[in-house]
């Protein structure tokens, strides 16, 4: 290749690891600023915080086209802003309040955006896949070149769903992509002792569809990989199983006392985080300067500063509407 | 002042013991005891509120001149009287 | 300045215990360091600060418990601004009730074919009890429907003479008959009467009375009713036993005697207010509060207050024509005095036969704390009372 | 007029659904090659091709849970649970996301989904084939409950769900798939929100729904020859109940007995008591009866069964009962 197009090839590749680089830093802010206002008592109920698992969500989403589906789970926010949901909608519904993505029905664990064909966070450990087995169901009668992610923990693994849900798609051949968060733990039980297998990948080839197991902590392996295996998706080969193997820095859910897990270990991974080592990368092959760092920084910082204030100023939904969309047609 | 101021004291006073009972129907001749089942702490409280209304001071032994509404009236008008003349 | 507060820790979390400081005053913090540890149910939790700068003061010791928002230490900010911590976001509104899920819609009132009469089941039963025809009866319930209370007016109003009182009174008045007879068929099923009565002559009590009702302005007279409510409550304290109640299967003796004196309201109503401290009060004291309890009780004002505690009643009937009297105790209380009419009797008064004024006195009293002896020396107190009233 | 059994209407209203609409499958277990289980889709994978009529594996959750992602993918799925006892194993997606997402999202889809099952006791399969749990269905908001009791019902009920943009449950009892009945084909649509007065009668109102109809008609049969004119009343549909309609029929007889094949305790027939109490109070000459099973699993011996089920003759004594005058 002539310089110019070596030139050319590394500005392609500057920019887009720049967008990679700001999308996790932006996961990682907007999660920071929700376990500060969790503790100020303004985020209610169950938060489940995404910090050390941003590679996964920002390199499996960018091989994902608009028109494809995505159904997620309930430590869904680094899905749902990667998939494109305004942060202020976001941080509004974990206010409970009507201007939220779902009119402050939904909360945290239940994200909803069908404009962006973004099928919801789901509270039942595996309540997601069944879903996305039926819209890639819908799209190959419908004959529709569409895939759908379905993305879900460890802890789903162990859930019946996870097995029908392979088969069922493995069986129809149904365009499905399923992602699994191996983060090592179901909420406090390590992977070790809740699976006699504990090489989740390889639990695909019992259902006869192809899995492979990926660095969850490198955004760049993830995003390879999912690239491939949304390729074959597409083709319509059937589905496939990819598991990242990541980490989670913070409690399961604001907060636990993490008796499950020694300090040694979250230190251990912590040096693995996604972002320092990602960005120890970028300026070592001097695409990443401390002007762009703290350029990303400043936007993220007005970002989440924009979303946090359109969720303050949000209405609360009105009671007079507590029953309406009980069911499309008032009889 | 006339008969029927005076008869209206009267009865005025007569309701502050037996306030359900219908003054209108009051029997001039017929005794207050038998009409309004009114017992002797009561007539104690009907001659108070002449005292009251009034200023006239009964003495026990003339209660019985007062037991009808036509005794009350002869027995209450000549004292009024007396009383203008002072 | 900020305050570095109690963190709410988790959704059902309401208060934490500070187990350790990680920092002392004049620290230098970075948001996210670990600033604390706190104990909740779930365990001890590392907690982190959001601000950035100096530990001032310590305000918490490890160890204290306190709610969530409490400030545990305060922080001096660095100067760099502050991404913009939110005030407190206004509550949600307190719910209006929300509108009622689609119950079942407004019950469609029927035509129903006529003669059909809106009765409650239990208001039909009864009134086929007391056979009342429930189709001339004007229905207080819901919408008209025909209650209990209703078919027991109706009741009520064909065995009486229509009163004159308006039907507010007739409501009133049906409550007092209910508490009555409770009251008066609870005395006769657990308290075993004795009776006793004595004929008290008269003649000293009333020319006192009349002579010192001529000192008296109108407004200060006095009525024999309150020399004997005197002479009962001086009695008492020579038998203490019968100014007392039953409680919980035994008796307590009243320290104070406080006569309840029976006012009959002119409609087949009676009360028994009490006269607080009866022994304690002068005559004129005592009648100025019998004449105002009588006047309050017509109207129908009196105090709650004054119904609830008299120690023992005390019965009158002398107007009513009645010579000897067997009145029922009033439970709780374990005695009542009853006193007939004033009437001229002949008498033995050393050795001659003389013309008195003369009053029956009777005792009501519970046997199971006083026994006839007892009662018969109240009765003799009484009597040797009344022999001497410019004493009482 | 054509004959058919309730079977065939089923069938016939299977067949309409996938030719008028392309978006519309059938899933479920042994649809397909085996013709479904009580052999409502016989023929239809021969008709409408193995994309159209998809045998299931068993796996009740996740075709459940498919069936509502395809509705949310633009189709209009049919999903037959061969019978309502293997339905337990998908009440959480029919909870948790059928009945949930349209109001739990803040209104941004509609769940088109139609679920059939057998229900139902009679057939001397044992306890854990003879349950009746359409009345836990019904208490579910986000769902609409369809109990389908003659062959018209079961002919054009279908076509109806299908038009509803939210999730509906038809249950169809498993004794009436052999009964014979009249439908006139051209009378078209049916609507899937009223109760219907299948018998006339002024004395007393016998409520009921789907497999238990019949026998309110028998007993209401016995009690004529007893001169008590027992009205019969189909609900149809438990969610949304008819309360109007019934309260109306209970104003007029003041007398009402509810049949419904489930245990007593928390029974659909409780909630029908609480309405008409709550509606009717004062129209009522005696409380509502009601004729429920008996709280026991149902038994596979075939008297044990016939003892542990509601009967045409406990339905008469019942209401013979309420006209006694006794005390």
């Amino acid at each position: 290749m002539n310089s110019s197009a070596v030139q050319e090839r590394q500005s392609v590749e500057r920019k887009h690891a720049l967008t990679l680089l700001r999308e996790m830093i932006r996961i990682r802010r907007f999660e920071e600023k929700c376990a500060e206002l969790y503790s100020a008592g303004k985020i209610q109920g169950f938060l489940h915080l995404y910090i050390g698992e941003e590679a996964v969500a920002v390199g499996s989403l960018q091989a994902l086209t608009p028109e494809d589906a995505l159904v997620s789970t309930y430590r869904e926010h680094g899905h749902a802003l990667v998939r494109g949901l305004p942060a202020g909608a976001v941080m509004a519904e974990m206010y409970g309040k009507a201007n939220g993505c779902c009119r402050g029905r939904g909360g945290s664990m239940h994200l909803f955006d069908v404009s962006r064909r973004f099928y919801g966070g789901n509270a039942i450990v595996g309540g997601g896949l069944p879903l996305a087995v039926g819209l890639a169901l819908a799209d190959k009668l419908q004959a529709r070149p569409r895939v759908t992610a379905c993305i879900f923990g460890d802890g789903a693994v162990a859930e019946g769903e996870f097995h029908e849900s392979l088969n069922l798609a493995a069986l129809w051949k149904l365009p499905v992509l399923f992602v699994c968060e191996n983060n090592l733990y179901a909420m406090g039980t390590h992977l070790a002792r809740h699976q006699a297998q504990t090489d989740i990948s390889r639990k695909a080839a019992a259902y006869g569809l192809p899995g492979e197991a990926v660095d969850g902590m490198d955004v760049l392996a993830v995003e390879a990989a999912t690239r491939g295996a949304v390729e074959a998706v597409r083709r319509g080969d059937g589905p496939y199983l990819l598991e990242a193997r990541t980490y989670r820095f913070r409690a399961h859910s604001m907060y636990d006392a993490e008796l499950y897990r020694s300090k040694e270990e979250v230190e251990h991974w912590k040096e693995r985080d996604p972002i320092t080592n990602f960005v120890a990368r970028l300026r070592a092959g001097g695409l990443l300067s401390d002007l762009d760092l703290t350029e990303v920084e400043t936007v993220v910082a007005a970002e989440i500063a924009d979303a946090v204030a359109f969720a303050e100023s949000g209405p609360w939904e009105p009671v007079e509407d507590l029953l309406k969309d009980v069911y499309t047609l008032v009889t | 002042m006339t008969p029927n101021d005076i008869r209206a004291t009267v009865l005025r006073a007569l309701g502050g013991v037996a306030p359900e009972a219908d003054l209108k129907q009051i029997q001039p001749s017929v005794g207050f005891r038998e009409q309004l089942d009114i017992d002797s702490m009561d007539f104690l409280n009907f001659v108070i509120g002449l005292h009251k209304e009034l200023g006239v001071e009964i003495p026990e032994r003339d209660y019985p001149k007062l037991s009808t509404l036509q005794g009350c009236m002869e027995y209450l008008t000549p004292l009024q009287d007396v009383q203008h003349r002072k | 300045m900020a305050d570095f507060v109690m963190p709410k820790l988790g959704a059902d979390m309401s208060a934490g215990t500070l187990v350790a400081w990680h920092k002392k005053p004049g620290d230098v913090v970075r948001r996210g360091d670990i600033v604390a540890e706190v104990e909740t149910d779930k365990g001890v939790i590392e907690v982190e600060i959001f601000t950035s700068g100096t530990i001032e003061r310590l305000l918490i010791q490890p160890g204290e418990s306190v709610p969530i928002g409490t400030a545990l230490a305060t922080v001096r900010e660095e100067a760099a601004a502050m991404v913009g911590m939110p005030s407190a976001t206004p509550k949600p509104p307190a719910p209006v009730k929300p509108a009622a899920p689609p119950t079942p819609p407004a019950p469609h009132v029927p035509t129903g074919e006529i003669g059909r009469v809106r009765i409650s089941p239990s208001a039909r039963e009864l009134a086929r009890k007391l056979e009342v025809d429930p189709s001339t009866v004007q229905g207080t319930g819901p919408r008209g429907a025909i209650t209990r209370e209703d078919i027991e007016r109706a009741a009520a109003v064909r065995a009486a003479p229509a009163p004159a009182a308006p039907p507010l009174a007739a409501d009133r008045l049906t409550r007092m008959r209910q508490t009555i007879a409770a009251a008066m068929t609870r005395s006769k099923r657990e308290i075993p009467h004795y009776y006793l009565s004595t004929t008290i002559d008269m003649h000293h009590a009333m020319t006192w009375l009349t002579e010192e009702n001529l000192k008296r302005p109108v407004t200060e007279r006095l009525l024999y009713g309150v020399l004997l409510l005197k002479v009962v409550a001086l009695a008492l304290r020579e038998v203490p036993e019968l100014n007392a109640v039953w409680a919980d299967g035994q008796v307590v003796t009243s320290q104070a005697i406080h006569v309840g004196v029976a006012i009959s309201l002119r409609r087949c109503g009676l009360i028994a207010p009490a006269l607080h401290d009866t022994d304690r009060q002068s005559l004129g004291e005592l009648m100025g509060k019998f004449r105002d309890l009588v006047s309050r009780a017509r109207a129908g004002s009196l105090r709650s207050s004054e119904l609830s505690d008299p120690t023992i009643t005390v019965t009158s009937l002398g107007e009513q024509g009645v010579e000897t009297l067997y009145p029922i105790i009033y439970p709780p209380q374990v005695a009542i005095v009853g006193f007939g009419k004033v009437v001229e009797r002949p008498w033995v008064a050393d050795g001659q036969v003389v013309a008195r004024p003369v009053i029956t006195a009777t005792l009501s009293a519970d046997h199971r704390v006083s026994d006839g002896h007892r009662g018969g020396l109240f009765l003799a107190a009484v009597d040797r009372l009344l022999q001497e009233p410019s004493k009482l | 007029m054509t004959q058919m059994t309730y079977r065939e209407a089923v069938r016939a209203g299977l067949r309409e659904a996938l030719q008028s609409d392309p978006r519309v499958i059938l899933m479920g277990e042994d649809v397909g090659r085996y013709g479904g289980g009580f052999a409502c889709s016989k023929g239809l994978l021969e008709e409408f091709g193995p994309e159209r009529v998809r045998d299931t594996p068993l796996s009740e959750s996740t075709f459940v849970g498919a069936g509502i992602g395809a509705a949310l993918g633009g189709l209009r799925p049919i999903v037959e649970v061969m019978t309502v006892n293997f339905s337990l194993l998908a009440l959480d997606q029919i909870v948790n996301n059928a009945a949930t997402l349209r109001h739990m999202s803040g209104g941004q889809m509609s769940v088109p989904l139609v679920v059939r099952m057998a229900t139902g006791a009679g057939r001397r399969v044992a306890a854990q084939h003879s349950n009746s749990f359409e009345g836990w269905y019904a208490h579910i908001p986000g769902i609409k409950v369809l109990t389908p009791a003659t062959v018209r019902d079961a002919r054009f009920m279908l076509a109806a769900a299908l038009r509803e943009p939210d999730p509906v449950f038809v249950f169809e009892h498993t004794m009436l798939y052999p009964v014979p009945g009249e439908v006139d084909e051209q009378a078209g649509p049916v609507d899937i929100n009223r109760a219907a007065v299948r018998r006339a009668g002024k004395d007393v109102s016998l409520i009921t729904y789907g497999g238990s109809l019949c026998k309110a008609l028998q007993a209401a049969e016995r009690l004529a020859a007893d001169g008590i004119e027992a009205e019969v009343v189909d609900l149809r549909v438990l969610r949304p109940l008819d309360t109007s309609t019934v309260l109306e029929l209970v104003a007029r007889t003041h007398r009402a007995v509810v049949i419904d094949e489930g245990w007593r305790t928390g029974s659909f027939a409780a909630e029908i008591s609480a309405r008409i109490m709550e509606g009717g109070f004062y129209d009522l000459d005696g409380p509502v009866e009601r004729v429920c099973s008996a709280e026991v699993p149902i038994p596979y011996a075939g008297h044990l069964e016939d003892a542990a089920l509601p009967q045409v003759e406990t339905i008469a004594n019942t209401v013979r009962e309420m006209f006694s005058h006794h005390g």
